[in-house]
């Protein structure tokens, strides 16, 4: 029986000072296996869409133009996705890689969380028969 | 001129303004000290300040069913309660602005009108946590009122007086918290009972009734109660360093002893658990008032023999 | 009953539902699924909790689907490492089941999930209030029967804020 | 003076009815309790649960076995793990196949640690509950700690995706293995000093010596799991009982307490903390070499299983049925708040006002794991009509004297 019993860990802090993160002044190191923001890379692509089908947030769309010229574009919702890294699982071809620096992703328009990998000319194909389609 | 100096002296300093102002900084410096305690930041400086002004700066919502007068009211006589009796103790080291024979009763019960007006305050709403609040509030008020009271007559009856003033003075060579050291510390937790601080935050305990008799309270209403509090912490802690802590003589020796205080009641509430509303008042009455009864038969036999 | 292996749990619940079996299998090692006609559950129950053979984990409804016709409810007791469960079919179209209330008092909240989930009629449990659907959820729509329609499900609230009133 | 919820029936008497939530300071969950008082002591308590029920169950039907794992490990958000690990566990054994023992080991590591993470967690908030702030600032620092370990070596600090289907996604390298050995030390020397201020503090004692009791016989009776039941002295453990993922070679030990009291539940999660420490070091002294994963079909065969857990709050039970196609047939879930969330209500009669959140906390319960509507109705004759303000102030009066 003792009255204030976590009295040293008080003048501990006194003379240690807070521990709190000055977050935006300071930064800690993320993790390497840190999960943020998907990214894809066309070159060993089949256009299989596992991931696709695996992504359990419906993050991924796989925009097929032309399977045999390669031509694919890869349609990613950074908003829907729950960084489960469940896709760079079932990529067979390693394709898909989430980086671990990526993850300051608050912004205030909506339209910055589609994100489009691919070429750029058939990014612009995608995008365009998209404004068709809304239209 | 006489007239315009009573004036300043009341509204300007260093009563009136300049004591909010005080009163918010030693809320910020006990919050900041609590935090501190705990390994966290805490609030900048001017926190309580931003606080009060944005709270009066807006819209007070009249809940429904309240009696609107009394709604109104009772915040600001809470506070002028508070202010008046700081006119009667010697602020920040100063001879008190103004005294007569036995102002130390009216200066205490001055100074429980800030809880009696929070405990109609939430007896006047229909909030059921209001009303749960407001009850603990008066109970609470009821049991620590009486040994508070007792803990700060033991240096009056020393002094034989019942002025402020001059009890002051003459703890100027007295030290009472050699003396009187139970009556010290009824003192000084008798404070923080009177201000609802941890462990005797059980009127608004958070985490079962919210916020108490404040619940219902918002905009210049909660505002005006807020700076009553730092008001009354201010006179809590001078009355206590006044009495017990060798007097206030000036300024530097009023914000060495009063911080040294707050310092003592910052680690009380970082370290403490909270108590029911039933523990406080057993520990009040079967202790607190015990102890300085007993003290007081200490001190009335050991003047006897002396005198 | 904490000494007791495995297979002594299992054979001591197999041979007192015996009685009651209409078909028993052990799927997995420490399972035992016992078949029971509705009109036995009851007593089964009772039994069970007379013999103090462990304690009513859950009760889990299935839709067995529309063209079977049938619900079946699974009432899962276990001890220690044993889990038998006590299966009962019930048709579709008239779901009815006694309350084991009275044996368990615990089993309240399970049986409103049915009824709410699954449209089990269940006579006599004390409360068969909403337990997780909202106040305003339409009558006689039971979202984990197989035929469910998430149409049907649009509480007036979601209508009205999805402008088809 | 006693106002009533709209959406409630009509009451059968007028009480003065205390409500807590669904938003309110003491719950950072949302659950709406009533509690009905007589003074300060509580003479009836019901519960309305249900504001963030999400529809798993369903969910999961609509959604392939793969997509099921992460939609379950959302049931909860501080004990995700066991909901993932149960799910992989039954769909592994339904589709035959069995995860590599270094998976099975790591499955097991990182449940340990979710259990210092929950733990740590629920001693915080409940020193909040009683008011002891600082207890709560502290446990929830050190939670940090393993919260680093846990973001090191799966890559998030919730939710961690640890699991796959057929196994683990993440390896302990030899850095790993000393990071975690190193918080666990720092950790177990934290717990220590916890485990002296839980025991020893007088005035922390004071709030949970001797309330919310709760008898061998009630908790067997009423059904409870975890460390709520061993509290009370039943030594109900799920790893002990029926082994799972690694912890058969891994033996553990069952803690219990017989007071069954709050304080007796605080001093069971402690130790069991301690426990978990020895459980941590003896899985990275012998953690199995091999892969992490095996392959495990799109398609799982027909079938039905059961699978428990010992989640960090008691025992999580899952029944997995496939009817053999790429989506699950019926996945039910039981979690332990459940069957622990009756009794809160049963012992809340007869206490002080003031301890309801803290009887409440004592129980670990998670609404988003639980969300169901229990009522209790007690049999407390003192049945008194509308409080008027004086008759209120007078019971405070009496309760507190």
């Amino acid at each position: 029986m003792k009255l204030g019993g976590m009295w040293r860990d008080a003048i501990k802090a006194l003379v240690q000072g807070p521990s709190t993160q000055k977050y935006p002044f300071e930064r800690l190191k993320t993790p390497e296996r840190f999960r943020s923001k998907l990214t894809w890379d066309l070159t060993n692509c089949t256009g299989c869409g596992l991931c696709m089908k695996d992504c359990p947030a419906n993050a991924i769309e796989v925009v097929t133009l032309d399977r045999k010229a390669k031509r694919f574009v890869f349609r990613y919702r950074v908003d829907h996705c729950t960084f489960c890294g469940q896709c760079v699982e079932s990529c067979n071809k390693n394709c898909l890689e989430l980086p671990e620096d990526d993850w300051e992703l608050a912004t205030t328009n909506r339209q910055d969380f589609e994100v489009y990998y691919g070429n750029e000319a058939d990014v612009q194909i995608v995008l365009d028969g998209e404004a068709e389609t809304g239209a | 001129m006489n007239t315009l100096v009573a004036f300043l002296t009341m509204v300007i300093f260093p009563g009136g303004l300049f004591l909010l102002f005080v009163g918010m900084m030693y809320e910020w410096l006990d919050r900041k000290l609590v935090a501190r305690f705990q390994n966290r930041i805490g609030p900048r400086w001017f926190q309580p300040i931003a606080d009060n002004v944005k709270l009066l700066a807006k819209e007070e919502v009249l809940p429904e069913g309240v009696h609107p007068q009394l709604f109104y009211v009772l915040p600001v006589i809470a506070l002028s309660g508070a202010l008046t009796a700081a006119l009667y103790v010697p602020m920040f080291g100063f001879e008190p602005a103004t005294s007569f024979n036995g102002d130390l009763i009216a200066t205490i019960y001055l100074l429980s009108l800030l809880t009696l007006s929070m405990g109609l305050a939430g007896a006047n709403t229909l909030d059921r946590y209001s009303l749960v609040g407001a009850t603990r509030t008066l109970t609470q008020l009821f049991s620590y009122e009486a040994p508070f009271l007792l803990a700060l007559l033991g240096p009056a009856l020393i002094a034989e007086s019942w002025q402020i003033g001059e009890i002051n003075d003459y703890a100027r060579d007295h030290w009472f918290i050699l003396t009187q050291p139970i009556g010290f510390v009824v003192a000084l937790i008798g404070l923080m009972g009177k201000l609802e601080l941890p462990p005797f935050d059980a009127p608004e305990a958070e985490t079962e009734i919210v916020a108490g008799a404040m619940t219902e309270y918002s905009g210049r209403g909660l505002a005006l109660f807020h700076l009553g509090k730092g008001v009354e912490l201010v006179i809590g802690l001078s009355l206590v360093a006044a009495f017990y802590l060798g007097g206030l003589a000036n300024p530097i020796d009023f914000v060495v002893k009063t911080v040294l205080l707050l310092g003592f009641l910052a680690s009380v509430q970082a370290l403490m658990t909270r108590l029911r509303i039933d523990q406080t008042v057993g520990l009040w009455w079967r202790y607190g008032a015990l102890l300085v009864l007993t003290q007081y038969l200490v001190v009335i036999i050991v003047e006897g023999t002396i005198a | 009953m904490q000494t007791e292996t495995l297979e002594v749990k299992l054979k001591t619940a197999a041979k007192f539902l015996d009685r009651w079996a209409v078909e028993t299998t052990t799927p997995e090692p420490e399972r035992l699924d016992v078949v029971i006609d509705a009109t036995d559950l009851l007593a089964a129950v009772a039994g069970m909790v007379k013999i103090q053979w462990g304690y009513l984990a859950t009760i889990t409804g299935i839709d067995l689907g529309v063209e079977d016709g049938r619900l079946e409810l699974l009432y899962h007791f276990c001890s220690g490492p044993a889990v038998v469960t006590l299966r009962v079919r019930i048709p579709r179209g008239n779901a009815f089941i006694p309350s084991i209330y009275e044996f368990i008092p615990s089993v309240s909240f399970y049986e409103r999930e049915l009824i709410e989930m699954l449209g089990i009629t269940i006579a006599n449990t004390p409360n068969t209030d909403r337990l997780f659907l909202p106040d305003d959820w339409p009558e006689g729509v039971y979202p984990l029967r197989k035929d469910f329609d998430i149409n049907e499900a649009q509480t007036p609230r979601n209508r009205k804020a999805n402008g088809n009133t | 003076m006693a106002t009533h919820n709209p959406t409630q029936k009509a009451p059968e008497r007028e009480t003065f009815k205390i409500p807590i939530g669904p938003q309110h300071p003491a719950l950072k969950e949302p659950g709406h309790f009533e509690f009905a008082v007589d003074g300060e002591t509580v003479t009836d308590a019901t519960v309305r649960l249900g504001y963030v029920h999400r529809g798993i169950e369903k969910g999961v039907e609509s959604r392939t076995w793969i997509q099921g794992q992460y939609l379950v490990e959302r049931v909860c958000g501080i004990c995700s793990h066991v909901h993932a690990t149960t799910y992989c566990l039954a769909v592994e054994k339904l589709a035959g196949v069995e995860a590599p023992p270094r998976a099975q080991a790591i499955r097991s590591l990182v449940a340990e640690l979710e259990r210092i993470h929950s733990h740590m967690l629920w001693l915080g908030v409940a020193a909040h509950e009683a008011g002891f702030d600082m207890l709560f600032m502290y446990s929830w620092r050190d939670r940090e700690t393993v919260m680093n370990l846990l973001e090191g070596i799966t890559g998030n600090r919730v939710n961690y995706s640890a699991n796959i289907l057929g196994g683990v996604k993440c390896d302990i390298t030899p850095e790993q293995d000393a990071a975690i050995r190193a918080g666990v030390d720092y950790l177990e020397e934290r717990t220590r000093h916890y485990l002296d201020v839980v025991q020893n503090d007088t005035m922390f004692m004071r709030r949970t010596k001797n309330v919310g009791t709760m008898t061998r016989e009630q908790a067997e009776q009423m059904g409870v799991v975890g460390p709520t039941a061993r509290a009370s002295g039943v030594p109900r453990d799920i790893r002990v009982d029926a082994p799972y993922a690694a912890y058969k070679d891994f033996p553990v030990n069952v803690i219990t307490e017989t007071a069954g009291d709050l304080h007796a539940r605080f001093v069971v999660r402690v130790n069991e903390l301690f426990e978990t420490f020895r459980l941590i070091r003896a899985i990275l002294d012998h953690l199995p070499e091999g892969d992490l994963q095996t392959r495990v079909k799109r398609k799982i065969p027909a079938g039905e299983t059961i699978m428990r857990i010992e989640a960090p709050r008691g025992e999580l039970f899952y029944y997995v049925k496939s009817a053999g196609g790429e989506t699950p047939d019926r996945v039910k879930i039981r979690t332990p708040t459940l069957p622990n969330m009756a009794s809160v209500l049963e012992l809340a009669v007869g206490h002080q006002l003031a301890d309801m959140p803290m009887i409440l906390t004592g129980i670990d319960p998670c609404f988003s794991c639980n969300d169901r509507m229990i009522t209790v109705r007690d049999t407390h004759s003192n049945q008194r009509d509308v409080w008027t303000w004086d008759q209120l102030r007078k019971y405070g009066m009496n309760a507190a004297q």
